[in-house]
């Protein structure tokens, strides 16, 4: 089986990679979704259905050391940045061969090997991190960048403010990511945000922001390339808006039944999977056979990685006192 | 009817009561509520009285003092208790110290309702009680319920209070039903007496007044059970009458072994009643660990029936301080 | 002696008034500042010398049923709204008959006859308070608005952000007013701050914004009133920069060392005492024999009122435990 | 040196000793910090490791956990405890859980420092301990030093831990001198016994052990004083140790009466020495009230030398628990 770094540079300039793998995490929301529906799958979920571009835009462009700080709605992230299908949904299952060995569950996806930080269920919590985090690459003087990776809703909330200002001030190898999903829970972005383009708030801080189609991989990897550069040339921080949907209810089984009428639908026609898959025929990478193959083998593979995780064993109850305090004192 | 809806019914019998009674929260007005507690307030009271927020709890748990001040008497919703940890200064620093600061001249009639709690599968972030945020907060009183009727009957005490009210809710209770005698008041700052025994006084507090009640029946033991349902002012009386009566006290707590909320009542009363006690008095808690997800650690993480009840077996038939389970299973110190 | 209402009343078209209180305020600080240094109050003390027109501009447009929730930096605006010196100084020095009864010191002013809500000594403190009483005006359909005192370096903190951008979506007649003073602390904003008109952050929030200087009376009062109409109509809440400098250091001894040279000289020219003088010389409601006098007046008021404060008892020990919490129901 | 020398010399050896050690806050570097406990680190090591930071504790004390989990050691400065209100997740909800929710993969070894505690005339809102917002929260330790030498030897250990840490700072020993062997290394998790007797065990915290030492000699008593040091994880043997030997525990505190941490001393101790108590356990403590202005109110907020020594004589002499003194003086319940 291959690590999670594997999976990660399985991705380098491998187009048809790509779309296998938003495959993947497209069947995998799905299959989370029924499973949790069943009662096989506890607490929560929050799919990440329409953001799949979003996703791989971000893993293809970053590096491996690179890092992000994420949220709950995490299977995506996870997935993309790398960790395995078993490894994610073990986690889920609350399995000892989950990523964060079955204490963490859906919110909390995590694995240091591909840069992904802890995902936080706090809405705020991870931007003073991935602050925190390029604070540290500055310092060291590395060309790392850390992404702080949030929802369009999470913009209201006082830690966005305050990241946005540090890492201005100090000109961090920061950039951060609105994942516009149009939604926050249950309400539309519009009813709780007096502006429409949540990038202009980086005016507030002289930082560089953008607005980006995040339904389209190639439109997002090449924003985000600029971002990159730019922090790792030392020139700071980037606001970037990626223009998604959320093609699933907020969490567990919301229904969404508060959508406008005809929302949805419009949306579908900028479905990431479909983009995709309209541009790598139009480049004669792919046509409807292999499409049908590859869909095939995505479930396919989230198929076998449920039934492992399924037959995995649980944590142990030492699992649940260990890794509470570090050994205490550093080494050397 | 169930504990969420006893929660509707206490808002909507205030709401109606007193039109100064407003409500707002994320997702609380139109979603009528993440938990299903606020299930037709919007359509009864409309959206001038129940609002959604954004997601700004500093904002919006300070907005309330402000509104507070002005003679609104606001109810608001943190979805989950952990949440306050963006906003504790709004309630503990503005809106608790409003009254003194003001020489009297403001209070702060607010009430923030928080869900708590684990057993769900939420994880560590959103399945803590965290008493401690706020219990040493002069200023402010703290509720907790632990059934359908003390839901509804605190609630509205809690509303009716002019002071500001920490009003925790147990997240695992919100679908469990109970009767609710809707004319039944009680009194915030009073312990309930749940059943009256000869032989160990069990405090409790929220869901962990279940489990207890449940422990003392297969223990076969003889105890009075006293719910605290208020932990800030608590009943200190109650809990000294029952301690003198039975000679001895267990705490049964969902917080941490270190620095949970049963200390307190252990500390006072064994300074209170010392000679009355015939063993040592201790408390049963959920170990220092972060909230699991894993549904098998979850299940162990807060004090479980059978655990309780054996303790309470020693505890009686022995006077002997049991360990904690994670000890006496060798699984941690 | 005059209650707190009437002498908030007093400064009613009177201009004189405005420019006797602003002497008062100036005095007062004076003095503060050589008791705080005799040792005669304890604690802290934060002088607000070089904002009095900002001060004396929001008295005199607002109304006495309007509120404000201000900062530690309070005398001026407790002096200004109404309060006495005698209780403003009987505060600082602890006294029984300071306005919050000797309870709350230099940074906790309070006075609900004239609408100053207790001044808050948390950075961000007391902007959502402002928020939420205007929410109560909204509600309760009045005319009234409130309004959120802050500094400058305030405006990094989260509270400012999600403040902003709830009374913005709920349009609620609130105005938050930054006390531009160039300082935060022993910082100089544009360490703190990486853009330099700092009004500018309403566009987050669709919000209405303006600058004003805070050194001249006529232009706060004319700005205010603006937005206090534009509140007052429904119309929700509007940012305004008011500029001023603080002549004094941050608070207790701060000398103010790190000001850059010619700094202070700079400001000085438009210290709002003779701004004020200059324009009501203009009016010919002045001369030079008037401000003498006006001034020794000032001196005398101030001086009364720290004698009597001196000799006014200490609150008793049930004062400390009074005020805790209110009677537990409420009426009817 | 004084107190806030200590605090000083501790970060400039952790400085020079470890280059991945930094140093953040709000007016620390180019004015030495308010309370003047980083004079010369900014000159010392310069602009890149030591920074002010905007009035943004949230962000920086956040970035202090995503730095830590890069491998750098972040020290930051929250100025006064209360601005933690602000902060609390950052610290408690990120910080103290990224180990336990990374598996093992990050840890966060970072030094929150802030003052704490009354006595100076700041007010309600500046001077509170409040170890109640952190105590409760596995992952993170809490240390309180009391003089110059722990705040020495302490603030190394702190930030040699490969844990956060909070470090709580009385402020009102920051002028006050003491003697400092730069040499001593103190652990966390380590009592301190600061003197020896055979009556009863005096446990505290912080300034409190200052009070208590000077009321113990006003007393005469013979007595055991144990500086607690570190309040997350206390020191259960030390106590335990001294109970078992002296059969009296008097906790002495500055926090509140309900709600404080000393709870959570005397519950342990009790369940776990109760046989071998003479008396009853009993804490002396500040009043529920918000920490009150005036200098004549101030001065009787925290426990003072003549009630401690009181309470320790009646304890000792009489086996009896004293009533709070605003009890026994008739100014409050
Ligand atoms: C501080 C805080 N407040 C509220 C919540 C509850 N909550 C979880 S997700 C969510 C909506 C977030 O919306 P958005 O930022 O757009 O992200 P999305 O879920 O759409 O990815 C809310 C309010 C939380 N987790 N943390
Ligand atoms: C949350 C919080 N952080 C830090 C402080 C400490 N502090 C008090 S005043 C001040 C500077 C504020 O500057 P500014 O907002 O410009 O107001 P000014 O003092 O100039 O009126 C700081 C950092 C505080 N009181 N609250
Ligand atoms: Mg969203
Ligand atoms: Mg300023």
């Amino acid at each position: 089986m291959s690590t999670s770094l594997e999976r990660r540079t399985a991705l380098k300039d491998n187009e048809l990679a790509w779309y296998e793998r938003m495959l993947e995490i497209r069947e995998f929301e799905r299959r989370t979704n029924e499973l949790f529906a069943a009662g096989e799958i506890r607490g929560t979920t929050h799919l990440c259905v329409g953001e799949e571009a979003l996703n791989l835009g971000l893993a293809t462009v970053l590096n491996p050391d690179d890092v992000i700080a994420a949220t709950y709605r995490s299977h995506g992230i996870a997935l993309a940045f790398g960790i395995s299908t078993h490894s994610v949904m073990a986690e889920i299952m609350g399995k000892s061969t989950g990523c964060a060995g079955g204490i963490g569950g859906s919110m909390h996806m995590c694995d240091s090997s591909v840069g992904v930080l802890p995902t936080s269920a706090i809405i705020g919590g991870g931007m003073p991190v991935a602050t925190g985090a390029a604070l540290a690459f500055q310092i060291q003087k590395k060309k790392n960048v850390a992404i702080a990776y949030f929802g369009d809703a999470a913009t209201n909330i006082g830690a966005f403010h305050e990241s946005m200002n540090l890492a201005a001030i100090w000109k961090l190898p920061v950039i951060f990511v609105i994942n516009n999903n149009v939604y926050g829970e249950y309400t539309r972005i519009d009813l709780s945000t007096p502006i429409e383009d949540l990038h202009i708030r980086a005016e507030s801080y002289a930082m560089p922001h953008t607005q980006v189609d995040g339904m389209d991989v190639y439109a997002v990897q090449k924003t985000m390339q600029e971002a990159i550069d730019r922090a790792r040339r030392g020139d700071g921080p980037t606001l970037v808006e990626a223009k998604t949907y959320r093609f699933s209810g907020h969490s567990r089984a919301d229904q969404a039944l508060y959508r406008p009428e005809g929302e949805l639908e419009h949306w579908s026609k900028r479905d990431p999977i479909l983009v995709t898959e309209q541009a790598l025929t139009k480049k004669g990478l792919l046509d409807d056979a292999k499409i049908a193959q590859l869909k095939e083998a995505a479930v396919a593979t989230v198929e076998a990685a449920i039934v492992q995780a399924k037959s995995d064993p649980e944590p142990t109850l030492k699992d649940m006192f260990s890794n509470i305090y570090t050994s205490a004192k550093k080494v050397g | 009817m169930r504990f969420r809806q006893a929660i509707v019914a206490a808002m909507t019998d205030e709401m109606k009561a007193d039109e100064s009674v407003i409500f707002f929260g994320e997702d609380v007005a139109a979603a009528e509520g993440p938990f299903k507690t606020s299930e037709g307030l919007l359509d009864t009271f409309g959206p001038i009285r129940v609002r959604d927020t954004p997601i700004s709890e500093m904002a919006f748990t300070g907005a309330a003092v402000g509104a507070a001040m002005m003679g609104m008497r606001p109810v608001i919703e943190i979805m989950f208790m952990e949440f306050l940890g963006v906003a504790l200064d709004a309630l503990v620093t503005e809106g608790a110290k409003m009254h003194y600061l003001s020489h009297g001249e403001y209070s702060v009639p607010m009430v923030v309702r928080a869900s708590c709690g684990s057993g769900l599968g939420f994880g560590s972030q959103h399945s803590q009680t965290l008493e401690n945020w706020v219990a040493a907060t002069p200023g402010l009183k703290v509720v907790q319920p632990s059934d359908a009727q003390s839901a509804y009957s605190l609630l509205r005490a809690s509303i009716q209070d002019n002071n500001p009210v920490m009003f925790l809710e147990p997240r695992i209770l919100y679908a469990e039903r109970g009767e609710v005698d809707t004319s039944l008041k009680m009194e915030i700052g009073k312990a309930r007496l749940l059943q009256e025994g000869s032989d160990v006084t069990i405090v409790s507090l929220g869901n962990m007044v279940n489990i207890a009640r449940d422990a003392i029946k297969e223990s076969g033991i003889s105890a009075d059970l006293i719910d605290l349902a208020t932990l800030v002012p608590w009943d200190r009386e109650a809990v000294l009458k029952s301690v003198k009566k039975t000679a001895r006290l267990i705490v049964v707590e969902e917080s941490p072994w270190s620095g949970g909320w049963g200390s307190e009542i252990i500390s006072y009363a064994t300074s209170h009643a010392f000679s009355a006690l015939k063993s040592a008095p201790f408390r049963i808690t959920a170990p220092d660990v972060p909230v699991p997800y894993s549904g098998v650690l979850e299940a162990r993480y807060i004090p479980t029936v059978p655990n309780v009840a054996s303790a309470i077996k020693q505890a009686v038939s022995a006077n002997e301080v049991p360990q904690p389970w994670w000890i006496t299973e060798g699984v941690s110190k």
